[in-house]
């Protein structure tokens, strides 16, 4: 039944946000924060305490079930497993330092901000929780337009170009996205005698011809693709975090860019195994190149959100290339990356939003030598981007690692090309932190350093990233359940694959060495040895 | 009486209404537009009656009766009474006052526009574009 | 003691953190208390932890077991502290593990490092860094150690890195010149590239083995690989290229004569004593492994053998006195490589052992003569500096003695002296490329001297050697010259202490003692070492002439060029893959992907612009229209 | 019969071609009057009495008086005729002709040898075409009237020539 | 010969009736004031006469829609042959009448002050409605023509009633010329099928054409139809006047046109090429996809970066119409259900929109200077933000965000269009859409940026606009949130 709340208390607080912020704006911010406070609250009891969890629910943690277009077969259906807990808890977090970071950069209009960033919130919510068809597309498109005014009104120099694109990249994808939902819809509904519903459960173990399935699932891949993001498709995402304010880039990258893993984990794989295998190969290609691409692009930047933008499209690579090896071990890896990510991404736009706002340029060739008036920021930034190049002890390292080993039994040769990514990482992230902190003070800065709110923001963030880095025991035990679950969903997919016998992928703990030498594109590793 | 093949009062009116159509797309006298919509109108008229005449009819009331009944006759087919269906000219007589409606809205924009556009060419009133 | 293990790596780690965080607001004095306290601290456990350790070992272990048959299981302590990353398919702890080779480790690490922090409390009194210094030190003491006594390969790929992140930051100390910046971050990325090599190692191992927990993959590794099979190849292989990275040998060595960028402390006990050791360690602690692959063993000693001759010719014409001193490094490691190629596992240890006190001694030194020599680094402006620092001249002496392995004084031979005689009786060529290096070695060490100390002054040296910058120098020295006792081969009648202590965890020797090849092959080091310091003396002591005879223009002033440019492999890396890859950056910022969806847009707006022209307003091209849109449907629906 | 339907139709034909070329206004109206009576006899012919008498009460009576009734309004007389010189170039016949050739081919082409049937030539006496009118067609008679009442109703709006003291000031800004 | 009427014929035509005679008794009462008030009784001048006008219309037009559940009652009835009156008819004579009355007060608060503007505004109001009506429930040529022609013709004096403006007049010019081409092209088309087919009731031609292999003159004659009716719904090759007379025509009547006339014909059309299961053959499917998909093209292209707000809303109605034309081309079998239905819904959705668009538009201009450029628009938040928030929430439901109903309508034009797997017309109506995004927010984010240009004078609203306003704004985000009650009365009144 609490499930509700997680979207309930940040649309209310919106809406309550907007007449209160026309009298006080300082009201309106400490209005936000406390219902970013009690949802991120909320969402921590539940992780602890995970109560009234009956087997009965199977892996499922909490749930919230309630009519909405019988006509249709749609219904608000909440449910909440390891993978949704750990991504909202992610939102509260971000969602929280989103309200802090914006309580010294945003003050004109300040109620309608807050009103569109806690829609934001509340739509992310209401992705993660859907698992209703419909109501995911619902709340997939509902976050797009508080994020496009948050660009458009509040953004930088070119903000209504980015924020068009953005928006028209995202709701095209995703309304080929909903032509494939209403396809799977119908298929499912002409298979089940006419039980048309748009429940992700019942609709998981529709048959179909392997052309449709290959049709329907490339519409969900281009959706989620686009929003992940992948390369081809990436190229609204630097434009959108350059020009979107610090509260809206830290979203953004941390959670918006989620919903496309999300996708793929909870969606994509599941409802199309057979397809998904075929197409395992070409999107772990993708996700290699666009590790790489993005590293080479952002080592090439001049605009220091630039920069952070490409280098998140490289960390997002590690994530689509550890989905689609779909073993336990590349898909606990896409969640550490996911987390990992979020906190570092999300640490460093904070900071680049301090940056612009005290020296009033993003402009790499112009800032230098901060280090002397801003040492406590030098060194918080000298560690997000360590994290962000992967530096074992802080999170994005053991996601990464994860990943990798995951893939690694499929195709090496994969891992190899994507390792090269840990060294390409290393040139960005080292050059982004010596060109703004070392080297000489050329327009000599002078800066005021972390005052308390900001340090109070760092201090949760390290601890957050170092946690994750030291003792990912506590994530990585949240999301088997639901890994468990994910697989042997898309194990029971299509009947016999093509003729393959079951290949006896020993489950990894086993002493026999691994018959699979990657030649069959078995998804991998599939520890439940079903293909 | 000889019989007059619907055929050939078929491309009459097509004809006329062609000859309407050229002077509705060559004139730029919005008078003369006018005048040819009416060619266009009368020719569609002449169409009707044309093809009213060449259908026998079964009394109209019996193939109004209150439900739609099934289709009596097949396509083409003659009919066995004599008298040829009103329905066609009935029709003229709707064309013909749509025609008059039409022209007397026609010349009201026509007065309009003498005395506040000036004059009657149809292309002074190609202010809004784009 | 036992339970403390984990308070040996856990007291620099808090020493880093005390002073990264109150660092700044602490007075410089109680920053030094701190940091010297921390490693101090750390050292003193060391020590008991030693004592008790190798007192409960030797019940077990000290019978060296009869040349051959499988050694008696390594006698080790084990700590796991917490579960590290627990995958259903991966299980991976914070173990540490303590054996006779981490115990040798640890010990080095924490004196030479107690040292150095002590000396360097006085070399860096007069700069604003100071705190972070400190914290900085102190993290790399406490990730060597993490690395050392690491039981789970995961654990000490984090100290593996941590020590690479440490020498970045440290190198890049001095951050307001640009150039240390860039050397700081040419080091980071050409270790990060063998990093890459070795995690790419870790997951060969995992998937195979299922684990990577050291002792286990061992065990299974010798129970399901057969020898020399594609799998431990590639594994050794990989596991190579991290420590080729790590400890710069060709043809990943470029970056350490660059890190000399930073403070001299910083020089002696990252880039002399441990950090560049570590590749060292990992080839030792993973034996197993390379007597699985033996070809790749070889390849280790051919390495060591090239690099050693390789960077002997390179510091020989090193004007720089830290680079020369780099370039030597570079040339001592590979020393260690050719002792682990040829399976002279304890011999390289213990050559690290004494490399890291005569090499760090050499750097303190050379600190104290660029610092009172108002930071001249050119040794050739040097000159006569014998009667002004007495002190330091004996100590950069007994140092470079050591370096050059006088025979039976310093305690270089003796390291030396075992890896060359064990070399002689597995490879020849080796050998013969290690005798040739000794040489090389005596020549270079003993020019620095010459050049140095004696000759004419030629810039004054101000003031005087601080008592605590001295102490560790003396102590140091000391340990240059006597450190080779604990492990005196019994030919000399001494007792190989050492030896047995590394042979509880690493495969012994070999039986092959015929005595003859041992006493000839050390006859002829100590031979080519006694002349490579005569010719040393000749040219750059009695006739300085010659030295500028050798630079004069021609082919020896190109061979001389070349040698000094490090065989001119940064040239070819800038070359092959720096310009073309920050070209290709520079070419693509404007991610041409974007061009394809702009020209989408800009389609648009011109059939936007193209179909507004259709609008023109004018009534009977409306009509025109019309009509052709009647004409074209009736067009489809007659003739198509 | 026969005959009678071809001459009426070549008349009718030839006359409308006159109205559509006609530089004078009242030339063209007068041989558009001469077109409707060649229909009405058309009509006459196919057996329509009363809708041929409505075609020349109504159609050229009452709509062609209302043109000539407007053209002597605004006496556009022969300064029009000059305006239409330069408005009737040949030039900008070409297009016209052409595209409503193809289309009166393409009509051509359908009904020739296609259109089944021969007009009976029966009359529809006038008394069967009001029983219809006012039998099942009586809504459709109402509808017209409603057509008309709106005709009224526009054109009484749009043709007050009593402008107002808003109207003339407002007449200024919107000669856009 | 003759028809003899019965009381359930009576009841079932009660709405129509009812708005035709309203039409009359307005004109009664207008006169009469108009001469009282020369005669000095009644206050002088036109305004008393226009409101009484108004709330006359309103009341009728209210009355007629309270009687639709009474004409239900009697439905499905066959009037004539000419009308039929079922729950497909009634529904979108609701549809048409609610329509109505939100024009008939936004245009009251148009004319508000204008003397001159007379009372016929609610006469042609009146009648153009009562057209309307006639279309939904025609069966018959010659009620689809009547009715065709009535709605017309009003529109011409309607589009250029604003006597003062130039604009005006060029559009009623327009608008008149061409409609009266394209009816007579209808009008030729219906004479060659009723020369082939001997048949003029639309059900019965639906049924005989469904049987034999088309002949071809009647091919010919559909088509010729399908001009006079693509004229009317301004579907592509015939959409050249949409802009033109959107733009000179008053808004209240520009909301009229963009939403009751095209609705009106698009039921029609939907009833005979649906209702009957008539299957589209080779030609006209073909025909018909060609222009669908042109329309959503060049409706969205021309509107890309257009500064005119009329003459954008004027091509987005365009490009919504070919999404529309969609749900016809999927009425394929086993569709049909979903079909009209997804045409109702995408209807409702699309006329609260438009008239929500428009009436903004309207409230904001008057007879002397209409409010129609971008600037006018540019940081209206300020001076407007309720208004401005009303505007961006309709373009939002026209570009098919959700929270808004025009989500709802897109989603069911999808579902219908991916259920009769239409991939092709899909792929276009999503790509159309993003090319539609572009437009609706450069305009949606123009209202909340500050113009440099010295802002137009702050306009007074209406109440009754105002009024309009706020009920299509609830309806908007109502039924996007919660469409279950739109959902039961399609399905309940559609059901053929």
């Amino acid at each position: 039944m609490i499930l509700i709340w997680f979207i309930l208390i940040p649309a209310a607080a919106g809406l309550l946000a907007w007449p209160v912020g026309r009298k006080s704006p300082l009201a309106a911010r400490w209005l936000c924060l406390a219902a970013m406070v009690a949802t991120l609250a909320l969402g921590g009891w539940l992780w602890a305490a995970t109560p009234d969890h009956d087997a009965a629910q199977g892996h499922w943690l909490a749930q919230f079930r309630a009519p909405w277009i019988p006509q249709w077969g749609a219904q608000i259906n909440l449910r909440l497993d390891g993978l949704s807990l750990l991504l909202v808890l992610l939102t509260g977090l971000l969602g929280v330092m989103a309200v802090l970071c914006s309580w010294s950069e945003i003050h004109d209009r300040v109620g309608l901000f807050h009103l569109n960033l806690m829609w934001m919130l509340a739509g992310l919510m209401g992705v993660f929780l859907a698992l209703d068809l419909f109501l995911f597309y619902f709340f997939f498109e509902l976050m797009l337009v508080p994020l496009y005014f948050l660009i458009a009104i509040w953004g930088h120099e070119h903000r209504r170009y980015a924020a068009v694109k953005f928006f028209i990249f995202t709701q095209v994808s995703g309304l080929f996205m909903l032509a494939g939902i209403l396809a799977l819809y119908f298929i499912h509904g002409r298979q089940h005698g006419g039980d048309y519903t748009f429940d992700y459960v019942r609709l998981l173990g529709t048959s179909m011809s392997p052309t449709s399935a290959w049709l329907i699932m490339g519409t969900f891949f281009l959706a989620f693709a686009v929003k992940l993001p992948a390369v081809p498709v990436h190229t609204w995402l630097p434009d959108a975090h350059t020009e979107a304010p610090t509260a809206g880039s830290v979203i953004l990258a941390g959670v918006l860019l989620k919903v496309g893993a999300y996708g793929l984990l909870r969606f994509l794989v599941p409802l199309f195994p057979a397809a998904a295998r075929d197409f395992a190969p070409a999107a772990q290609v993708l996700g290699v190149a666009g590790i790489l691409y993005g590293a080479i692009m952002a080592f090439a930047q001049r605009d220091l959100k630039r920069l952070v933008a490409y280098s998140s499209i490289s960390h997002m690579g590690f994530v689509l290339l550890g989905v689609f090896s779909w073993n336990s071990l590349a898909m606990a890896g896409a969640m550490v990356v996911i987390l990992a990510h979020g906190v570092s991404t999300g640490a460093l736009f904070i900071l680049a939003g301090q940056v612009q706002e005290r020296t009033g340029t993003r402009d790499l060739d112009r800032l230098g030598g901060l280090w002397e008036t801003a040492p406590r920021m030098g060194g918080v930034a000298m560690l997000f981007a360590l994290a962000s190049l992967g530096l074992p002890g802080l999170g994005n390292f053991i996601g990464e690692f994860l990943v990798l080993a995951g893939t690694f039994q499929a195709s090496p040769v994969l891992t190899v090309v994507a390792a090269g990514g840990m060294v390409a990482s290393a040139i960005y992230a080292l050059w982004l932190v010596q060109r703004i902190f070392h080297g000489p003070n050329r327009e000599s800065w002078r800066l005021g350093d972390l005052n308390a709110r900001e340090g109070l923001m760092y201090a949760a963030l390290v601890a957050a990233i170092v946690w994750i880095g030291l003792y990912p025991r506590a994530f990585l035990d949240t999301f088997k359940p639901a890994g468990q679950w994910l697989r042997e969903m898309s194990g029971t997919g299509v009947g016999g694959s093509t003729g393959v016998p079951p290949v006896e992928v020993r489950s990894l703990l086993g002493t026999k060495p691994s018959v699979n030498t990657g030649e069959t594109p078995v998804l991998p590793g599939n520890s439940e040895g079903r293909p | 009486m000889a019989s007059i093949s619907v055929e050939s009062g078929l491309i009459l009116s097509a004809v006329l209404f062609g000859l309407g159509l050229i002077g509705v797309l060559a004139r730029r006298n919005i008078l003369f537009i006018l005048l040819s919509i009416e060619i266009m109108l009368n020719a569609a008229g002449l169409a009707f009656v044309v093809a009213g005449s060449a259908w026998q009819d079964e009394s109209p009331t019996v193939a109004a009766s209150a439900a739609a009944t099934e289709p009596t006759t097949s396509v083409g087919g003659y009919k066995e009474s004599t008298v040829p269906q009103a329905d066609g000219q009935v029709m003229f007589f709707f064309v013909l006052t749509m025609a008059a409606a039409e022209v007397s809205v026609g010349l009201a924009l026509v007065l309009r526009m003498h005395s506040q556009a000036g004059s009657l060419d149809a292309d002074a009133l190609s202010r809004m574009r784009g | 003691m036992r339970q403390l293990l984990w308070l040996i790596p856990a007291l620099p780690l808090a020493g880093f953190v005390i002073l990264a965080l109150a660092g700044r607001a602490m007075p410089r004095r109680a920053v030094a208390a701190v940091a010297v306290l921390a490693l101090g601290l750390a050292c003193a456990l060391a020590v008991g932890v030693g004592v008790e350790f190798v007192a409960q070992g030797s019940a077990t272990q000290w019978t060296s077991p009869a040349d051959g048959q499988s050694p008696v299981p390594a006698y080790a302590w084990r700590q796991s502290l917490w579960q590290w990353v627990g995958v259903d398919g991966f299980k991976s702890d914070v173990v540490l593990r303590l054996d006779s080779l981490s115990l040798v480790f640890v010990l080095v690490i924490t004196f030479v490092g107690a040292m150095i922090v002590l000396y360097s409390t006085g070399f860096m009194w007069g700069d604003d860094g100071y705190s972070r210094f400190f914290a900085y030190m102190n993290l790399f003491v406490a990730m060597m150690l993490t690395l050392v006594l690491a039981g789970d390969l995961l654990l000490l790929y984090l100290g593996w890195e941590g020590v690479g992140l440490c020498s970045f930051l440290l190198i890049g100390f001095w951050y307001k010149d640009p150039a240390n910046a860039r050397a700081a971050r040419k080091a980071f990325i050409v270790t990060r590239l063998g990093d890459t090599a070795f995690a790419i190692g870790l997951f060969l191992l995992f998937t195979r083995l299922g684990t990577l927990d050291v002792q286990e993959v061992l065990s299974r590794a010798a129970a399901q690989w057969p020898a020399g099979s594609t799998l431990a190849t590639a594994a050794a292989l990989l596991l190579l290229g991290g420590a080729i990275g790590k400890s710069a040998q060709l043809p990943l060595q470029t970056w350490l004569p660059d890190a000399m960028a930073g403070p001299t402390p910083v020089s002696a006990l990252i880039h002399a004593a441990t950090m560049v050791t570590a590749g060292v360690y990992l080839i030792a602690r993973m034996h197993v492994l390379y007597r699985l692959a033996p070809q790749v063993q070889l390849l280790v000693g051919i390495i060591g053998g090239a690099t050693l001759v390789y960077a002997g010719l390179s510091a020989l014409t090193q004007t720089d006195l830290k680079r020369a001193l780099a370039y030597s490094t570079i040339s001592q490691i590979g020393y260690m490589f050719l002792a682990l190629g040829v399976g002279a596992w304890s011999a390289g240890i213990f050559h690290f052992v004494t490399h890291a006190f005569f090499k760090s001694l050499l750097f303190l030194a050379a600190g104290v003569i660029i610092q009172r020599l108002h930071e001249e680094h050119d040794i050739f402006r040097m000159g006569g500096l014998l009667r002004r620092m007495p002190l330091v001249f004996w100590t950069f002496l007994a140092g470079a003695a050591s370096l050059a392995a006088l025979p039976l004084v310093t305690a270089g031979y003796y390291s030396k002296d075992l890896i060359l005689s064990e070399a002689w009786s597995s490879n020849k060529l080796l050998w013969s490329a290690g005798v040739l290096g000794a040489f090389i070695t005596a020549l270079y060490s003993f020019r620095l001297v010459g050049v140095i100390f004696f000759g004419q002054e030629k810039t004054a040296p101000r003031g005087r050697t601080p008592a605590v910058m001295a102490l560790p120098l003396v102590v140091l020295a000391v340990l240059a010259v006597a450190a080779g006792f604990i492990n005196v081969p019994p030919l000399l009648g001494g007792w190989p202490g050492l030896t047995r202590l590394l042979e509880w965890t690493l495969p012994s020797a070999g039986i092959h003692h015929d005595v003859a090849a041992e006493i000839g092959s050390s006859l002829a080091v100590a031979l080519t070492t006694l002349a490579g310091v005569a010719v040393a003396w000749l040219v750059y002591v009695r006739k300085p002439a010659w030295s500028e005879a050798i630079v004069r223009p021609g082919l020896r002033r190109l061979v001389w060029r070349w040698w000094n440019a490090g065989w001119g492999f940064d040239w070819l890396y800038d070359r092959l893959f720096v310009r073309p890859f920050v070209g290709l950056a520079r070419l693509n910022r404007d991610d041409f992907i974007d061009s394809f969806f702009d020209s989408v847009a800009w389609t648009s707006r011109q059939t936007h612009r193209a179909l507004s022209l259709t609008q023109n307003g004018q009534l009977r091209w409306y009509a025109m229209v019309m009509a052709l849109g009647a004409i074209l449907a009736l067009g489809v629906a007659i003739f198509i | 019969m026969e005959t009678v339907f071809y001459i009426s139709a070549a008349i009718a034909v030839l006359s409308t071609l006159m109205v559509v070329t006609r530089r004078n206004a009242v030339h063209a109206l007068l041989y558009l009057i001469v077109s409707l009576l060649a229909v009405a006899v058309i009509l006459f012919v196919l057996g329509g009495p009363m809708v041929a008498v409505l075609e020349v009460i109504v159609y050229a009576g009452a709509i062609m008086v209302l043109f000539v009734f407007v053209i002597i309004v605004l006496n556009i007389g022969h300064e029009a005729v000059r305006q239409e010189r330069q408005w009737l170039r040949p030039g900008n016949w070409i297009g016209p002709a052409l595209l409503t050739g193809v289309l009166a081919a393409e009509l051509v082409y359908i009904l020739a040898g296609r259109a089944a049937g021969v007009a009976s030539g029966e009359q529809v006496s006038p008394a069967a075409l009001g029983a219809s009118l006012f039998g099942p067609y009586v809504l459709g008679v109402e509808m017209a009237s409603l057509l008309l009442l709106a005709a009224l109703v526009g054109a009484y709006h749009l043709g007050r020539r009593t402008t107002t003291r808003q109207e003339q000031g407002s007449d200024g800004i919107d000669k856009r | 010969m003759s028809w003899n009427w019965t009381m359930a014929d009576a009841q079932a035509l009660l709405p129509l009736m009812v708005v035709s005679a309203a039409a009359v008794v307005v004109l009664l009462v207008l006169a009469c004031c108009r001469r009282a008030g020369v005669a000095g009784i009644l206050p002088a001048g036109e305004t008393p006469a226009t409101r009484i006008g108004a709330v006359l219309t309103v009341i009728a037009l209210a009355a007629a829609l309270a009687l639709l559940p009474v004409a239900g009652a009697a439905a499905p009835r066959s009037v004539t042959f000419l009308v039929i009156v079922d729950g497909y008819g009634l529904f979108f004579a609701g549809l048409l009448l609610s329509a109505c009355i939100a024009v008939a007060l936004l245009g009251h608060s148009y004319f508000r002050q204008e003397t001159s503007a007379g009372g016929e505004f609610y006469v042609l109001l009146l009648l153009a409605a009562a057209g309307a009506m006639t279309l939904v429930f025609s069966r018959h040529f010659a009620s689809f023509f009547l009715g065709l022609e009535i709605l017309s013709v009003s529109l011409y004096a309607l589009a250029a009633y604003n006597r003062a403006s130039l604009a005006g007049l060029e559009a009623g010019v327009k608008y008149l010329v061409l409609a009266a081409s394209s009816a007579s092209f209808l009008l030729l088309g219906m004479a060659f099928v009723y020369a082939k087919t001997g048949t003029m009731d639309l059900g019965r031609l639906a049924q005989l054409l469904n049987a034999a292999p088309q002949p071809a003159l009647v091919t010919v004659g559909l088509l010729l139809i399908m001009v006079g009716v693509g004229f009317k719904l301004a579907l592509v090759p015939f959409h050249l006047w949409t802009a033109d007379v959107y733009q000179g025509a008053p808004a209240a009547v520009t909301a009229f046109i963009a939403t009751v006339s095209k609705g009106a014909m698009f039921a029609l059309l939907m009833r005979y090429l649906v209702g009957v299961n008539f299957t589209l053959q080779y030609p006209l499917l073909a025909v018909l996809t060609a222009v669908a998909v042109g329309s959503m093209f060049v409706g969205n292209l021309l509107a890309l970066r257009q500064e005119n707000v009329k003459r954008l809303l004027a091509y987005s109605s365009i490009a919504q119409l070919g999404y529309l034309l969609v749900t016809l081309l999927a009425a394929g079998p086993g569709g049909r259900e979903l079909a009209i239905r997804a045409a109702g819904g995408f209807l409702a959705a699309y006329f609260i929109a438009t008239l929500g668009a428009f009436g903004v538009v309207s409230l904001l201009s008057s007879p002397q200077r209409e409010a129609e450029s971008f600037d006018d628009y540019r940081g209206l938040a300020w001076r407007h933000p309720v208004l401005a928030g009303v505007l961006a929430a309709m373009l939002l439901s026209l570009a098919g965000i959700p929270l808004t109903v025009g989500f709802i309508g897109k989603f069911y034009v999808l579902a219908a269009g991916v259920n009769a797997n239409l991939a092709a017309l899909v792929a276009a109506m999503v790509i159309n859409s993003g090319i539609g995004l572009y437009y609706y927010l450069r305009l949606a984010i123009a209202l909340f940026t500050p113009s440099r240009a010295e802002p137009p004078p702050r306009v007074a609203i209406h109440p009754a606009g105002a009024a309009v306003l706020a009920v299509l704004t609830v309806l908007l985000v109502a039924v996007g949130v919660y469409p279950q009650p739109l959902l039961r009365l399609l399905a309940a009144v559609v059901a053929l």
